[in-house]
């Protein structure tokens, strides 16, 4: 069944214990909307040094918007701020593929599994909301450090 | 799937209905046959309408108004054929009454800019008050925020009950002396509601308000009569009712149309230009700036024929039961949360619900691969989300075309989610 | 009548092109074969065109964004991939720089509006000028006087020459520092004169100005490339492109339309609605509010296809062929006398005449008896009309599909006309 | 040929011959326009106890307009003004019949010519523009004797 390529077991393993989710302390913090659907996700960034400290969310959405909330925490927590945004990108570049791209596993991990969902454009936008928001967070929490 | 043919009163014989609609013949998703359950969206369109538009794009076609030739005429009595269809449906008192737009929110923007452009006894501003509801669609809400930003006038609204209905306990609070214009849904687009246009039409002409109604759900699927309303204007939309994109209505009584001031400016709006000044042609041309959407007129007459060849009180009682069916259906579902009326009373074809904890995204996904497609999200009514508490909703939309066997394959769709995120 | 095939220099293959254009087909009045010159007005469509809307409503049909169900995703990328299609044929730099209007009228009137409500520095208010021309079309007049009587500005306008072109001996004096908006056509509809655009623009931009060019009559016909003409918009209506009617394109630089408000309120155009505010998704849907015109921007997808697969280039040289030849022509009948350009350079294919004292009117009519479809009229450029003391004009306009043997036939109608009232 | 339902040779030799043309003095005077094509005209009634005593009229526009002008002028100037009304009402009756009526001679005499016109919608408006300016200018006459 088609639909097993969206909803592979590793994301509906994460939407039902999603990691890291809750508000902690942070450098900077967004709001991000996905007007299509309503969906919302506050998320903070805490960074140190040249690393990712941490990544906490709230927020409401569909299964795929909050696994992949929960990814991205498992994935770029504890990261090298470099490693974190060579991972996004790569994980944006899997999203904007229409389902045609191989993704390499060694970078994105249990990221791989939102492959299939990049054949649906209505859902792309869910699975990278909090990608972008992290992105935002993070560009904030660096030019507040440097005008700090 | 359990067909139920004869059990429901006031059925229409969908199975020729349907025939007329060749998208409803479609398959999805390898051989599942299409069950379209989003028609408060948009509807299906009829052969009806299709042929109408390449007849007239295949014989006709030409710009209409000032032009003696063949085309021209044809064309124009074509379009102003359709105008004299509209005006007939909705029971107008004069064809010049009918204003074509491209959708309903161009309709109910245009009711704004008048408004606020307006001379006294008619205009918007700092002191006066505009009242719309929480129920509202986003294209009559923004609108008026709009209008009210731009002016200065108070935008005060009408809150809802538990049950989905208009709160108006305290009617004569909101509807003011102070309110100039009153602009409500007839029903709603997200929860179904049917709302009692007469208790606020009285109120709103004792304080001398306008009154606009959003009939952007109740032209499709009921007998609109703009005179019965007693509203001062009427908008609705050509997509919904079997017609095609880029048409919508405006309906107003005609001492306002000629009262008020026009809003796009350009050809087949005036009566005389100069580099200096102009002047405007009488209504309804006075709001039909450019060249119209001739061929979707021409489309929107023709559905108008459709639905008024099958009858819009057979219709209606279709949906009835249809709703009725489907209402019942869904509370056999656990967890399944109705938000809006919970019976079929007073209420349209549109139903929308929770299931538990699934978000709304996921239900419509897992019931799209099964074919059936409904609408998730806030529906553009996103502070009827935030009353209730829920992030959005899915909704399942009938129309004429509906059937009991596809409530059913909605209920078993719905079953194979819930085991699906169980 | 005396054909001349390939006498022309750079003719199409009008026998192949016309049969894709079913109305061609039509015999008016008696077994007269159309012959229709007034594609000023509005342009025939081709097959192709008409296919692209069955195909989307027999098998896609759906409301566009925000739905998880295949067809909602069919037609969001079909309509979004119109998108595509306009951004590149105009050459825009991002996609999202084209905003679906349902006409051109529409698109200027949405610049003049935007400019209303603006803050500084865009803002039009009474200290501002706003310069146009007289040789304007109605819908890139009339908008501006509403603006300039709502805001307290001055409107200026560009006077013409006896042979039908712009006066710029004074562009210094017209456009000043004050100048808030310069908006201009590309091509005039009634004379056919080609505006230089460098100048204009050159001019505007010392001062500051923002530039907005009416290409109604230039999209259809020639290369138009938005980076090229250096303008702020550019507005054009897809009906005069064989698109279907009720859909234009308004083009603006990315940086106005994320400055610039909204104009009309509605669904499709928020990112988040409360009862008491409101913010907008980004553009282009910032500026497309309700259902948009959707099969309507799917045949222009298409109707762009079809031009681009002939190549504008090839059509222009086709249309400056057929419009030496006519003007050639014209010259022959007596008493005809040329309003506009008397020569094919830098001007479009829409001639304008008067002859002897025949009214147009009586022109025309005597013309549509033999098949031959003109406009006569004001055609929406009534100043034009007082600029040079005529009540009207003749209008014949050309197309791809336009031939020879059709000017010919023009002018046999014109030799009729003249006996007729001689 | 079907244009020669239009273009009857009585409406050609009154456009060509127009009765009454030019501006007279008047008790009330309207300006009339027809918005589709742009033909104008300025229309003049006099009035005399209860007699249509002078119409004139200047104006631009096609034979059909120019004509019908004429046709006014010979058929109203002289007569009672219920008589003038009721002739003005037969004729806007019988452009609005697409062709229909069987106009009857006797009361509109010279204009059953205009009979053919009735079937081009684009051209009826030509053919009632004075008609309608008449109908406007003598309301006006009679208001102002009215309160003067
Ligand atoms: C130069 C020009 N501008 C604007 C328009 C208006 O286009 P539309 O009527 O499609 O709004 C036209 C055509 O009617 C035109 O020729
Ligand atoms: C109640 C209601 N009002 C207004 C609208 C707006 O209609 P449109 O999008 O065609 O402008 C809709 C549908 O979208 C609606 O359901």
């Amino acid at each position: 069944m088609k639909l097993d390529s969206m909803y592979q077991d590793i994301i509906l393993d994460h939407y039902k214990n999603p990691h890291g989710k809750g508000l902690r302390d942070g450098d900077a913090e967004v709001h991000h909307v996905n007007p299509t659907c309503g969906d919302e996700i506050t998320l903070r960034v805490r960074l140190d040094g040249g690393k990712v400290a941490d990544v906490s969310y709230e927020g409401q959405g569909c299964s795929i918007s909050q696994a992949s909330a929960s990814v991205l925490n498992e994935l770029l927590v504890g990261r090298e701020l470099d490693d974190a945004v060579r991972i996004q990108e790569a994980f944006l570049e899997l999203m904007q593929s229409k389902g045609q791209a191989e993704p390499d596993e060694d970078v994105l991990e249990d990221a791989v599994a939102f492959a299939g969902v990049s054949k649906y454009p209505a859902r792309v936008k869910c699975a990278l909301l909090s990608w972008m928001a992290w992105k935002d967070a993070t560009a904030k929490a660096l030019s507040e450090k440097e005008t700090a | 799937m359990t067909q139920l043919p004869g059990l429901l009163p006031g059925l229409l014989d969908t199975e020729a209905i349907r025939k007329d609609f060749p998208v409803l013949d479609r398959q999805v998703h390898e051989g599942h046959k299409l069950v379209y359950l989003d028609n408060a969206a948009t509807s299906q369109k009829p052969r009806q309408v299709l042929d109408a538009l390449n007849e007239y794009y295949e014989r006709h076609n030409a710009n209409v108004h000032r032009g003696v030739h063949v085309l021209a005429e044809e064309a124009t009595a074509l379009y102003e054929g359709a105008r004299d269809k509209v005006a007939a449906f909705v029971n107008a008192p004069s064809r010049d009454e009918v204003i074509f737009t491209k959708n309903a929110s161009e309709s109910l923007n245009l009711v704004a800019n008048m408004l606020g452009w307006a001379d006294e006894p008619y205009r918007v501003d700092r002191d006066t008050e505009i009242v719309i509801t929480e129920m509202e669609h986003h294209s009559n809400i923004v609108p008026w925020q709009l209008l009210a930003q731009r002016t200065g006038a108070q935008l005060k609204w009408f809150g809802l009950t538990d049950e989905g209905r208009l709160d108006l306990s305290e009617i004569d609070r909101v509807i003011t002396e102070r309110t100039k214009v009153v602009s409500f849904t007839l029903v709603s687009n997200i929860m179904g509601t049917v709302n009692p246009v007469e208790q606020i039409v009285r109120r709103a002409q004792e304080v001398g308000a306008l009154v606009v109604v959003d009939a952007s759900q109740a032209a499709p699927h009921m007998v609109l009569d703009v005179q019965a309303l007693q509203a001062d204007f009427v908008a609705f939309t050509g997509h919904k009712m079997c017609g095609p994109t880029g048409i919508g209505v405006l309906w107003g009584r005609q001492e306002l149309l000629e009262d008020l001031p026009p809003f796009l400016g350009g050809g087949e709006m005036i009566e005389t230009v100069s580099m200096s000044s102009s002047t405007y042609a009488p209504a309804p041309h006075k709001f039909e700036a450019g060249t119209p959407p001739i061929a979707q007129a021409v489309g929107l007459g023709a559905a108008v024929d459709y639905l008024t060849s099958i009858g819009m009180e057979r219709i209606a009682r279709h949906e009835h039961a249809i709703t009725e069916y489907a209402v019942r259906r869904l509370k056999e579902v656990p967890d399944l949360r109705i938000i809006g009326p919970a019976t079929a009373e007073d209420r349209g074809a549109a139903i929308s619900f929770t299931l538990g904890d699934i978000h709304p995204h996921d239900v419509g996904q897992v019931l799209d691969e099964q074919g059936i497609a409904v609408r998730v999200g806030h529906h553009c009514a996103r502070p009827v989300c935030l009353r209730y508490g829920i992030p959005a909703t899915t909704r399942a939309s009938f129309y004429l075309y509906s059937t009991p066997a596809e409530v059913d394959a909605l209920v078993d769709g719905l079953e194979h989610v819930r085991n699906f995120f169980g």
